[in-house]
């Protein structure tokens, strides 16, 4: 028997604003979500991906990691302006408030143009999902060839290589057309064989007279094979395909995992933009610095994500 | 730094919604938990319909069903194959997605949680309105998905790749080569299930914040009643799972739409057909699938266990036996049900060891649920039971829980689950716990809370026949299911011929499909007292007809906009019924401010 | 009223249990296992039916006996002078902790019992690194590729010839590497066969009467399209077969099934049947049933297994089948 | 707990918490008004000093990954560091920018769990991906 009476109603809950302690339980959700994106990634990257067959480098896909650094660079910026947009309400400065969500803005939106060239890169070089050539073997090795003879008549129509390439173009179209090329030699001569140290670091070399270079199935070839000087090593700029091992796959984790992330990204403008209107319309001030300071946790998860997909993506 | 203040006293007053305001876009808890009511109640029809057509199927194999002669024409006017199984694998899902879980979450999460915490509405009531109308594309592809090109998904609502995602190849359609039914319907199933997943999400997110932020003064965490612990857990499970579930969901949709392939591996051929290059995992879907489904499996539960042990003490009068052990059960069953999923996956090529990991955990999660089992019965233990039907049916779910329970341990069993896996023995398994146990639970939720709800009593004659022919003819369906999966009876086949260990079971077959069409005609009993009680039942004539200690019998019936005319105090546990001197009644509600020895508070 | 329930109640229940009792004798149970683990997978079938029958006994008699005893009507006159049907608080819920232990404990001990009794089966059928050891390590198992399509299973032996060798120096390293290479390097000479899993074992005499030995049989199962199930329902057989990875299955036959049946100038290999004389036996008709739904055929996704009765057999079998055309060495359909 | 005493037909979150001079506060250590300009000074020079470790940290897994270019130290040294400081990023972000280190007090019983399950969920993952049967 207790006596249970004579208690003070006594205020119940966290000392957390609902809106804030809703986002963070939403963020917990969207924890969850990036963590599947993630932990799916590495899987892929580390299941099926052989020494011989490897998960592409970000040579192989056409990605720069300088890119992906300056965006980085970028989102810690909109972070640190997100947060001294909060602090500057907090000190009662809300017209400084207002210019840092605005420098926040744009710095997102650079995020954005950044992201849709890199995404213009893959799509020009037809590095996208189900449209990469893997296997060499047939029937994808002769759809490849055909697919590089078409590319190369474009070529000889149009141009668009310089003129060593071109010469190159010409030799491999007249022997494609000849009949005389499996698709692998084909896809030797594009890609080249001169590169490849350079672009596969700690993969197993093996040396040969005058040059070295990875042992990939695609490329294997025997130990005293000449070294081949491919078109795009002439010429990167040349709109030829080449063969990526896992390339699908690549581009479907790459493709989901940034895209989510960029969507994220746009919401957070969304937001941003909205804050902007207010104050155009002399509606923002401190009453609004939740408001600043849960879209902030926001901002700052998504800066987080950025954080763990730039290694995961361009550098490991 | 607290954001606590003293309640002002005065309810805010409200200008009273127009029609539209008040029963379509409302924003109050109480309309969208109806609402969701109603579409259950609907669904629920739906699903059901579906399941007497597979048991039909089932029974008579070879014969041809009246009406659906028509449309199979073609095939001598017996149901095709395909059609079978869209038959199951829309009835799984609209059970899980459309039905279980909106009524649990869905309509009694609403209705229950702000009352029963004392809270004016949710912390969130438009974010609450858009959980409820983000149903609507998911009901809308859902039955779309039926007279989508190729019919309704058939691929189980576990939707395993590569039957179900496997399309040609990028840009020429959504046709697949492994089955007819997985090209258009099973990209609006995919779409169907992201929205209920979106909606689930905002109510869980709205739940959690409501329950820890707006509880009325005094009601700390240990007197919440257990429908709200276990509304709360649920929320918890529902926001960690969900987004995995998402992202399979997304990943599945892109590989049938764009050509991606998450879940597609290499050297894929059908028939002369061969896919494009793959460097999937078929295994991956059903890890994320799994990771989200099987704390789906306790989120179909909980709820009910919830309401159940609140119905139980009730109406026996008795303290609920154990409190604190049933919160930390509760939440046991939760923790450890995000280590578990790997049992629906020993057999599926998965690493064997961790197979053991998973088994013992798995074995281990039927602890607290038998601690749930024993403090249920130790609740009736020298109570005063007061058999109304809500009553009957929060009984019916102890008896009938215990066996899903048991039969649980069978599959958990790694080498034993070699012989039952995919046969009827789960079927009857996860009938036993999400029919018998879950629905149960909802059919006594729903008599328990009617009078406070609409401010009419149902019948409680005809909610008696209801439940005392559910309770047969449920037992009748479901129970002989473990003896065919004992037998090896395969799940998810139309035909029982055609093995020479199956073709026995074909009478028994027949009798359980007997049985559930009976069922089936018992549920319109509860369908007419439902509807007829809303408009003719008998009038409540005061607050607490059931003399319940929780906070929504001291709100008005039904309860206005706002919940509360005096907000309310809690000064007590919410399972204070029994002897108490000085007082003519058997309970203490949790506001009454009462001087003296109380009954033993539950659980120390 | 409460009377009536609890009866209610337990009419319900004891009906469910009378089924589990009856089925057996209506020939609804597992069918016999015929693989050496079957019988430890039976017996933990057992083990937990006995302990799970026990604890449905027990809590829903405590269930009915409660509904009986405290429904309304049958309450106890009030013995603190309170008015209605109140009573005081029963002794037993001051002290709850101890029965709380009690009830967390029991259960707790007798899970963790039934947990690590499953480790010892499982690991013999499921783990890589047990198979040698479970099959024999002096043993040359059948090896079949088993790959699934919808909506047929194919098998691919090695020949006959092959197959000899193999059985000759069964622990000749390179006859080793030969099996583990098995499914990535078909060879010319390969058996093809549909639908149909040939196994075989050896009567050998034991110390009291006649026994017959199965030969450890190796499956690497794999699949070409969707998911299937290789489910050997008497052989306490089941495993899926994954879209891109390769699995092996193996197990030990205990009984035979098939006899060799010479009329005129053909021989046919007819499963079902004690010896070549007898009617046939539909409890020994080994079906291959596909347990993942892999389509609308997967109901009629059946194979049979055939146990040979001698080594001899099963070898002429292959020569035959090695000779003959694509999948038409079934016999018995 | 002020929430269900406002009117919420305005039921924007923003806008339901009260006393918007001390409760927005939350982040900082005393919340009350004396020693604002000390606070707010001390709170922008930590801002300034995370944000410049960021950068840093970004550099440096550049640098690392660039030296494996150059052959001079090993690829799974450079994935180790890479990851360690992406993780001492987020941590930086998540404890400062994101007032971690005022709130983890409320919300630590949200976060731990997430981070296990996290790490749990991938970990369980690996063997069917990595070490599975090919």
């Amino acid at each position: 028997m207790i006596h249970a009476n004579d208690e003070p109603a006594v205020p119940m809950g966290l000392p957390l604003p609902n809106g804030k302690l809703a986002m963070w339980l939403f963020l917990v959700t969207e924890i969850m979500f990036f963590t599947a994106l993630i932990g799916s990634y590495l899987i892929y990257r580390n299941g099926q991906p052989t020494a011989s067959q490897p998960w592409p480098t970000p040579h192989d896909v056409h990605l720069a990691e300088w890119i992906g650094a300056v965006n980085t660079f970028v989102l810690i910026c909109s972070s640190l302006t997100v947060v001294l947009a909060l602090w500057s309400l907090h000190v009662g400065n809300s017209k400084r408030a207002v210019q840092y969500i605005g420098v926040t803005l744009a710095l997102g939106c650079v995020f954005l143009v950044i992201k849709a060239y890199e995404y213009q890169q893959k799509f020009a070089h037809g590095i996208l999902p189900g449209r990469v050539f893997e296997k060499l073997d047939s029937p994808h090795g002769y759809k490849y060839m055909r697919h590089v003879q078409e590319q190369l008549e474009h070529i000889e129509k149009h141009g668009g290589v310089n003129d060593k390439a071109k010469k190159a173009c010409a030799e491999l179209l007249a022997d494609i057309r000849a009949g005389k090329l499996q698709p692998k030699d084909v896809n030797e001569r594009v890609r080249g064989t001169k590169s490849i140290k350079e672009t596969n670091p700690g993969k197993e070399f093996i040396t040969t007279k005058d040059s070295t270079y990875v042992d990939l199935p695609e490329r294997s070839r025997p130990k005293d094979a000449p070294m081949v000087e491919g078109i795009l090593e002439m010429d990167t700029h040349a709109h030829l395909s080449y063969s990526i091992p896992f390339g699908n796959m690549w581009a479907s984790c790459y493709f989901a995992m940034t895209g989510f992330h960029a969507l994220h990204v746009f919401g957070g403008l969304v937001v941003f933009a909205i804050m902007l209107v207010m104050a155009w319309r002399g509606r923002f001030g401190p009453q609004n610095a939740q408001m600043v300071e849960v879209t902030g946790l926001y901002w700052h998860f998504v800066d987080i994500v950025w954080i763990f997909l730039f290694p995961l993506l361009y550098l490991v | 730094m607290s954001v606590g203040h003293p309640p002002t006293t005065a309810a805010p007053a409200h200008h009273e919604p127009s029609f539209l305001g008040k029963y379509i876009f409302s924003t109050d808890h109480k309309i969208i938990g109806m609402q969701f009511l109603f579409t259950s109640i609907i669904f629920l029809g739906l699903g059901g319909i579906l399941a007497l057509l597979v048991r039909i199927q089932l029974a008579w194999p070879h014969a041809e069903i009246p009406i659906l002669r028509e449309w199979f024409v073609d095939n001598g006017g017996r149901m095709t194959e395909s059609f079978y199984n869209m038959l199951f694998s829309m009835h799984a899902t609209v059970m899980i997605f459309f039905v279980i879980i909106p009524f649990l979450t869905g309509a009694f999460g609403n209705f229950t949680i702000p009352l029963m915490i004392g809270a004016p509405d949710m912390a969130f009531p438009k974010l609450n309105m858009m959980s409820y109308w983000f149903m609507w594309p998911a009901f809308v592809l859902i039955l779309a998905s039926f007279y989508a090109e190729g019919g309704a998904p058939a691929a189980g609502w576990t939707s395993y790749p590569t039957l179900s995602s496997i399309t040609m190849p990028a840009g020429e359609g959504l046709h697949s080569p492994a089955a007819p039914n997985s090209g258009h319907g099973q990209i609006f199933w995919l779409l169907s299930l992201t929205c209920v997943g979106i909606s689930s999400m905002m109510g869980s997110v709205n739940y959690i914040t409501t329950i820890i932020n707006m509880r009325a003064p005094g009601m700390t965490l240990y007197r919440m009643p257990m429908t709200i612990w276990a509304m709360f857990i649920t929320a918890i499970l529902q926001a960690f799972a969900l987004p995995v579930l998402t992202v399979a969901l997304i990943y599945q949709s892109l590989d049938k739409s764009i050509g991606t392939t998450f879940f597609l591996p290499d050297g894929l051929t059908f028939g002369n057909w061969s896919a494009g290059p793959g460097g999937g995992q078929t295994l991956l879907w059903q890890h994320l699938f799994w990771f989200y489904s099987h704390p789906a499996v306790y989120i179909m539960i909980l709820p009910a266990m919830g309401m159940v042990s609140d119905i139980i003490s009730t109406f026996a009068r008795r303290p609920l036996f154990g409190y604190r052990a049933m919160i930390y059960s509760i939440a046991g069953i939760a923790g450890l049900g995000f280590i578990v999923w790997g049992h629906h996956m020993f057999q599926s090529g998965m690493d064997p060891r961790l197979g053991t990991g998973f088994m013992i955990a798995t074995i281990m999660i039927a602890l607290p649920s038998a601690v749930k089992v024993f403090n249920w019965l130790g609740t009736v233990y020298r109570g005063d039971i007061q058999f109304t039907t809500a009553m009957l049916f929060a009984l019916s779910f102890v008896a009938l829980f215990i066996i899903g329970g048991l039969s649980g341990i069978f599959m958990a069993a790694t080498p034993v689950d070699i012989y039952i896996h995919d046969t009827y023995f789960i079927v009857g398994h996860i009938h036993y716990v999400l029919f018998t146990s879950s629905l149960m639970g909802i059919f006594g939720a729903i008599y328990y809370w009617f009078p406070k709800m609409f401010g009419r009593f149902m019948n409680e004659f005809w909610g008696k026949v209801h439940f005392a022919l559910t309770f047969v003819f449920a037992n009748g369906v479901f129970f002989p299911m473990h003896i065919l999966g004992t037998a090896g009876m395969r799940r998810r086949i139309p035909d029982l011929t055609a093995t020479a260990f199956e073709s026995p079971l074909l009478t028994l077959n027949q009798v359980m499909t007997i049985s559930a069409i009976l069922l089936g005609l018992t549920q319109l009993i509860f369908l007419a007292n439902f509807l007829l009680s809303l408009f003719l039942g008998k009038q409540t004539t005061e607050r607490n007809p059931w003399h319940s200690n929780t906070l929504e019998w001291s709100a008005p019936t039904p309860p206005p906009h706002g919940n509360f005319d005096v907000p309310p105090v809690v000064y007590r546990g919410p399972y204070e019924y029994g002897a108490v001197p000085n007082r003519t009644e058997d309970y203490l509600p949790q506001t009454l401010k009462f001087d003296g020895p109380v009954p033993a508070a539950s659980g120390h | 009223m409460g009377k009536t329930w609890a009866v209610f109640f337990a009419v319900n229940m004891i009906a469910m249990a009378a089924l589990c009792f009856a089925a057996p004798a209506m020939g609804m149970w597992m069918p016999e296992g015929v693989s050496t683990h079957a019988h430890d997978v039976d017996f933990l079938f057992d083990v937990i039916l006995w302990i799970t029958a026990f604890f449905f006994f027990l809590t829903e008699a405590i269930l009915v006996v409660f509904l009986w005893k405290y429904g309304c009507g049958c309450k106890e006159a009030p013995a603190t002078g309170v008015p209605g049907f109140l009573k005081p608080i029963a002794p037993l819920i001051d002290t709850p902790h101890k029965v709380e232990m009690a009830w967390t404990i029991v259960p707790a001990a007798i899970l963790l019992y039934i947990a690590f009794a499953q480790i010892g089966t499982w690991a013999n059928v499921k783990y890589q690194s047990r198979r040698q050891q479970f099959l024999g390590e002096d043993k040359t198992p059948v090896t079949i590729e088993v790959s699934a399509r919808q909506f047929e299973w194919r098998m691919r032996y090695p020949s006959a010839e092959r197959f000899r060798e193999w059985l000759k120096n069964p622990n000749d390293s390179e006859v080793k590497k030969d099996i583990d290479a098995f499914p990535r390097n078909p060879h010319a000479d390969d058996v093809h066969v549909v639908n149909e899993l040939h196994v075989f074992g050896e009567p050998v005499k034991g110390p009291d009467m006649d026994e017959w030995k199965g030969n450890p049989v190796l499956v690497y199962l794999s699949t070409r399209d969707v998911l299937h199930s290789f489910n050997l329902p008497q052989f306490r057989v089941k495993q899926d077969a994954v879209p891109g990875k390769t699995i092996p299955v193996w197990f030990v036959p205990t009984k035979p099934n098939t006899v060799k049946i010479e009329s005129g100038s053909s021989t046919m290999w007819l499963d079902g049947r004690r010896d070549a004389k007898g009617e046939p036996d539909r409890m020994l008709i080994w079906d291959i049933a596909c347990a993942e739904l892999c389509g609308w055929g997967h109901w009629r996704m059946i194979g049979r297994v055939y146990v040979h009765r001698t080594q001899d057999d099963f070898l002429e079998w292959l020569e035959q089948a090695g000779k003959s055309e694509h999948g038409r060495t079934a016999m018995t359909r | 707990m002020s929430e269900q005493h406002h009117d919420h037909s305005h039921g924007d979150h923003s806008h339901s918490h009260g006393d918007h001079s001390h409760g927005e506060h939350s982040h900082s250590h005393g919340g009350d008004a004396h020693g604002h300009a000390d606070d707010a000074a001390a709170h922008f020079r930590s801002y300034i000093a995370i944000f410049i470790a960021l950068c840093v940290f970004t550099a440096i897994s550049f640098v690392f990954n660039e030296l494996v270019r150059g052959g001079i130290i090993s690829p799974m040294t450079s994935a180790t560091v890479i990851m360690i400081v992406a993780i001492i990023k987020a941590g930086c972000v998540a404890y400062i920018f994101m007032h971690l280190k005022a709130d983890w007090g409320k919300v630590y019983c949200i976060m731990i769990p997430v981070v296990i399950m996290c790490v749990m969920m991938i970990i369980v993952f690996l063997p069917d991906g990595v070490l599975g049967w090919r």
